[in-house]
């Protein structure tokens, strides 16, 4: 297999790891936010382009804008 | 359990799991070498028999259509779950409906962003279109062009406010277009038996490979797709925004 | 190199359920749960990749051309709109949840004891 | 009559898509009555499945995708008379729950109806589908609709908390399902089950094999609550609606073990069915461990959902115990088993529902004595009781008689004690309920002061008088439930209908090549009726004995109860692991996870 395919799947692994290890849901939610986007990239080289698409809108745009709209609404009300 | 308990539960666990893993994976066939006779047979034929060049839309929206439908349902009955729990909520917070015209407006939004956001507003409508009638020649389909039509709407929130967003995509509308394109695929399914076939047979014409109005039921099926993610994904972010609205609403008085 | 890709798919798996299992807050519990689930997508990607081959569409390629496996990818595709929407529906359970307990900490909540 | 499979599924589909116009034009009574209608409808179409699949194997292939040279190009409904029959009673039970609902609740708009049906079409298409991953789709939609209905409203204090401990554990379940589906699909390249049997037929069950069906069996092990992965269950059941618990006790639980037998018999046994005895030793012993862990637990509680949901456990177990045998007698009694059961656990739910209804509260110190009103509500509590304990003539009695008689037969000399501790603790505590509400015996509260004092209730309780439209489907239940016992024809049309269900050549050429064989003539078996009749009425006047006793504890002689106490504190214990925190649930899941395989790995070495 390419450079290029062990060098994205790496970034994911590690990627994946500092989302769960970032206890604070708000950066948490950006560390998601780019874990989409190179879950994306890396179905891209795995040809699969429509995966790819529906990753970077769902994974990358669509989920971390409800985690964020999600907290918002439970930081309004922290005590 | 104590912390340390649940931990140590747990790595014991995924020490387990991981030789398992191991077990089991090592069985798989190497990486990148084995095509299935699944695959590879509905890629030599999908062109052919169903006039669109994408193959996966064809796998997902006409061989293994069920699986989609019954995958827009998902969709369907998570929003409908959403709205019965938050809407229970609602009706508890929103003591008085009426004054709010001022108070409702979140954030006070800059000039720059709002030029930007409604310049991106046509753009984001049309590429989504695109994606949709494009969805069985090249990647994309209803359910990436419908997440980017429904950006192109809350596009307008950031934009504006969440009053004319309000205005442009009322709850209402949004609750009865979902469950319209829902319907609409059920619909398409019957079609199918109307038309003397089984259920979710092709019952349109499949036109010359590579056009617009090709492959048969599956754009259409892509358009109802569309719709029902948009719709979805607009009503969940109205109801979180229309949460979050009424908190920071709370605060301030 | 050729088992990384199943490492890795291994890997997202457990490291989504160490979140799960060590999470105090209900909204990080749930993104941790996305990515237990972004191994699912790798692994089935994984299994229907063929070295050398193009993207199951036929627009620019010839009609014989060796394309990856098309059912793996409906799958994936699938299984992550089912995913996000999940996602939504245990966020929204999470908010309801804070509203009623005020906390999103699960050591907090301990209502449903025994 | 052809489209009849794909009509079970499209018709409560397009009936919930349908009525979420219903509630926006605000019309309650419309809403019930099409609910009602759609739901009947699909009743009456999974009966003339259940009635032409005794004929032959239904195979329905959507879209017209026929096989080619037997490789499957498309997704199948596969149907017979299991699946056929367990569809049919998710069908008649969520009529009932629909009709049980009309009165039931009172601020609620139509979008619970619209789940209900969605949540129905899941059961029904995940019991005739013939394609694992299709499988997996209908199971996960099966799950968003219940984790909605289980959360949507409020009984008793942190009620989300239920759903969500519910959602999280079930959704890692369909990740274990489709990992090991994956794992398959890498070794053979296909996904219909008559194929994947077809193709792992004869191969050596290497590391793979085993590892995937690990996986499958833990994710439908989670769904159906198997120890450890039981304990999202009665978080889940003590919060939902009550007629929405009829749904996920009655049917819901066993469609995991139907899943199980589904992909062992279709999709294993031609590659594992050579260490029947290896895999039967693990599974069993998981169902007895769960029947008599589930049981211990039902006792300790108070709440009389919850009660029900370790009581729904304790059964679950012995259901995995007749599956597990691997045999047909097996399988048929377990048939006849979860078919009574289900009447008895329905019966007994929408009779708390009523109490829920009535007097705002499910707690049976709460209720202490208010019941004596309702002598009739008592009498379905008393059947439901008896029912869960198995005393004869009830049709649970003729069930677990089959399946102890098939265990015995395979050197299980022991499973009879197991089967009657199991029920007859289960039955005592409903019965023990059922005395303190409706007999008014017993003491008032005990020392415990419980945190949930200003409990919510999902209805708005207090009312006078039960409608009929709650009466009605409760006590055709409770009469229903003697059926299976008294009916002969039943326990051999099951029996049949188990025999099909195992025959792997039959089910592959049927789907693959569209040819049903001739069925195969049965081997009368030598019942026994009297045996069942005894170990049945041991377990009912068992249940009777404990009830009695745990009423009148603090007159027993004090000898006696201090004796007791090192008890307590083991139960404390166990009782101490059901923590509610989902991060336990999720650790223990990891480690049942694997002490699963490590089990499977022993056992198939």
């Amino acid at each position: 297999m390419g450079l290029l395919q062990i060098i994205i799947l790496v970034l994911v692994a590690l990627s994946a790891t500092s989302v769960v290890l970032t206890r604070d849901p708000l950066p948490q939610s950006m560390a998601a936010s780019f874990y989409g986007l190179l879950l994306g990239i890396l179905f891209f080289i795995f040809q699969a382009p429509d995966v790819a698409l529906s990753q970077i809108v769902v994974g990358a745009v669509a989920l971390p804008l409800m985690i964020l709209l999600a907290l918002a609404k439970t930081r309004g009300r922290a005590e | 359990m104590s912390r340390r308990g649940r931990l140590f539960v747990f790595v014991a666990g995924a020490l387990g799991i991981s030789a398992l893993f191991v077990w089991g994976f090592s069985g798989l066939p190497d990486f990148g070498v084995q095509p299935s006779v699944y695959g590879e047979q509905l890629s030599e034929r999908a062109v052919d028999e169903r006039h669109a060049t994408n193959v996966v839309a064809a796998t997902t929206f006409d061989y293994r259509g069920l699986d989609t439908m019954i995958e827009e349902f998902i969709l369907f009955s998570a929003v409908i779950g959403i709205l019965l729990l938050l809407r229970a909520q609602r009706d508890e917070e929103e003591d008085a409906p009426h004054d709010m015209a001022e108070s409702r407006r979140p954030l006070p939004t800059s000039d720059a962003v709002r030029v930007f956001g409604l310049g991106l507003i046509g753009p984001t409508i049309l590429f989504g279109t695109y994606v949709v009638a494009h969805g069985h020649l090249t990647p994309g389909g209803g359910f990436q062009g419908g997440v980017v039509l429904a950006s192109g709407l809350l596009l307008v929130y950031l934009a504006g406010e969440f009053l004319s967003f309000e205005r442009l995509a009322p709850e209402k509308l949004m609750e009865a277009t979902e469950a319209v394109a829902a319907w609409t695929y059920v619909a398409v399914g019957l079609a199918g038996l109307v038309a003397g076939g089984l259920f979710l047979t092709n019952f349109l014409p499949l036109g010359r490979i590579g056009d617009v109005f090709s492959a048969g039921m599956i754009p259409l099926i892509n358009v109802a797709v569309a719709l029902e993610v948009a719709a979805a994904f607009v009503l969940l972010s109205d109801e979180f925004l229309e949460q979050a609205v009424l908190v920071r609403k709370r605060d301030r008085s | 190199m050729t088992v990384l890709p199943y490492v890795v798919a291994a890997w997202l798996f457990l490291i989504g359920l160490y979140g799960i299992v060590t999470s105090r807050n209900l909204i990080h519990l749930v993104t941790c749960l996305a990515v237990t689930q972004s191994s699912t997508y790798l692994l089935l990607l994984a299994i229907g990749y063929q070295e050398d081959a193009t993207a199951p569409i036929f627009g620019d390629i010839p009609m014989d051309a060796e394309v990856v496996d098309p059912v793996v990818q409906a799958m994936t595709l699938t299984d992550g709109v089912v995913s996000v929407t999940v996602s939504a529906l245990l966020l929204a359970l999470a908010v309801q949840t804070h509203k009623r307990a005020g906390t999103l900490d699960p050591n907090a909540l301990r209502a449903l004891r025994g | 009559m052809t489209e009849l499979p794909a009509l079970a599924v499209a018709v409560p589909l397009a009936g919930a898509a349908a009525l979420v116009g219903g509630t926006l034009l605000k019309r309650r009574r419309l809403i019930d009555a099409v609910a009602v209608a759609v739901a009947a409808g699909v009743t009456v179409i999974c009966a003339l499945l259940l009635v032409e699949s005794t004929r032959g194997p239904i195979v329905y292939w959507f879209g017209g995708w026929e096989p080619d040279n037997g490789l499957a190009l498309g997704i199948s409904f596969a149907i017979d008379p299991i699946g056929a029959g367990l569809a049919l009673l998710a069908a008649g039970l969520a009529t009932a729950a629909l009709v049980f609902s009309w009165r039931y609740f009172d601020a609620i708009g139509g979008l619970y109806h619209v789940l209900l049906l969605v949540f129905l079409a899941g059961m029904v298409g995940f019991t005739l589908t013939g394609d694992l991953f299709n499988m997996f789709v209908f199971f996960e939609l099966m799950g968003v609709s219940a984790f909605a209905l289980t959360g949507y409203k409020v009984e008793e204090s942190e009620p989300l908390q239920g759903a969500l401990n519910f959602g999280v554990t079930n959704v890692i379940g369909a990740f274990l399902i489709l990992t090991g589906l994956a794992l398959l699909y890498g070794r053979t390249g296909v996904l219909n089950l008559a194929q994947l049997g077809a193709a792992l037929q004869g191969t050596e069950a290497d590391g793979l094999v085993v590892v995937a069906f690990v996986l499958l069996v833990a994710g439908f092990f989670i769904k159906s609550a198997m120890v450890p992965f039981h304990f999202w269950l009665a978080d889940a059941y003590a919060v939902a609606p009550a007629p929405v618990c009829v749904l996920l006790s009655a049917v819901m639980s066993e469609l995991g073990i139907y899943a199980i037998a589904r992909v062992y018999w279709s999709v294993f046994e031609g590659a594992l069915g050579g260490q029947a005895p290896g895999i039967r030793v693990v599974i069993v012993g998981i169902g007895v461990v769960t029947a008599l862990i589930a049981a211990v637990m039902c006792f300790l509680q108070r709440r009389l959902k919850r009660i029900l949901a370790f009581a729904t456990m304790s059964h679950a177990g012995l259901f995995v115990v007749g599956v597990g045998l691997l045999t047909p007698a097996g399988l048929g009694g377990t048939a006849v088993y979860v078919v009574a059961d289900a009447l008895v656990k329905a019966t007994l739910f929408l009779a708390i529902g009523i109490l829920l209804h009535r007097y705002g509260s499910g707690d049976e110190y709460h209720l202490h004595g208010r019941g004596r009103e309702l002598p009739w509500a008592g009498l379905l509590f008393v059947i439901g009781g008896l029912g869960l304990a198995g005393l004869p003539p009830l049709g649970t009695s003729l069930g677990k008689s089959l399946i102890q008689q098939e265990a015995a037969l395979l050197g299980y000399s022991w499973m009879p004690a197991v089967f009657m501790v199991a029920s007859a603790v289960t039955g005592a505590a409903v019965l023990r309920a059922a005395g303190r509400i409706f007999l008014g015996r017993g003491t008032r509260d005990d020392s415990v002061r419980t945190e949930d004092e200003d409990e919510e209730t999902e209805t708005s309780g207090g009312e006078g008088r039960t409608p009929l439209v709650m009466v009605v489907p409760a006590a055709l239940f409770a009469l229903l439930s003697f059926a299976p016992g008294l009916i002969p024809a039943f326990e051999h049309s099951t029996t049949e209908a188990a025999h099909r269900f195992q025959d792997r050549q039959a089910y592959q050429s049927a789907v693959l090549q569209g040819v049903s064989p001739p069925l195969p003539a049965l081997v009368e078996q030598s019942s026994s009726p009297l045996k069942g009749l005894v170990s049945g009425v041991v377990s009912g006047v068992l249940a009777i004995g404990l009830a009695l006793a745990a009423l009148s504890w603090g007159r027993l002689p004090l000898a006696l109860r201090r004796a007791a106490s090192p008890l307590a504190r083991v139960l404390s214990g166990l009782r101490n692991l059901h923590s509610g925190h989902i991060g336990d649930y999720v650790a223990w899941l990891t480690a049942g996870l694997a002490a699963l395989g490590g089990m499977f790995a022993l056992a198939l070495r």
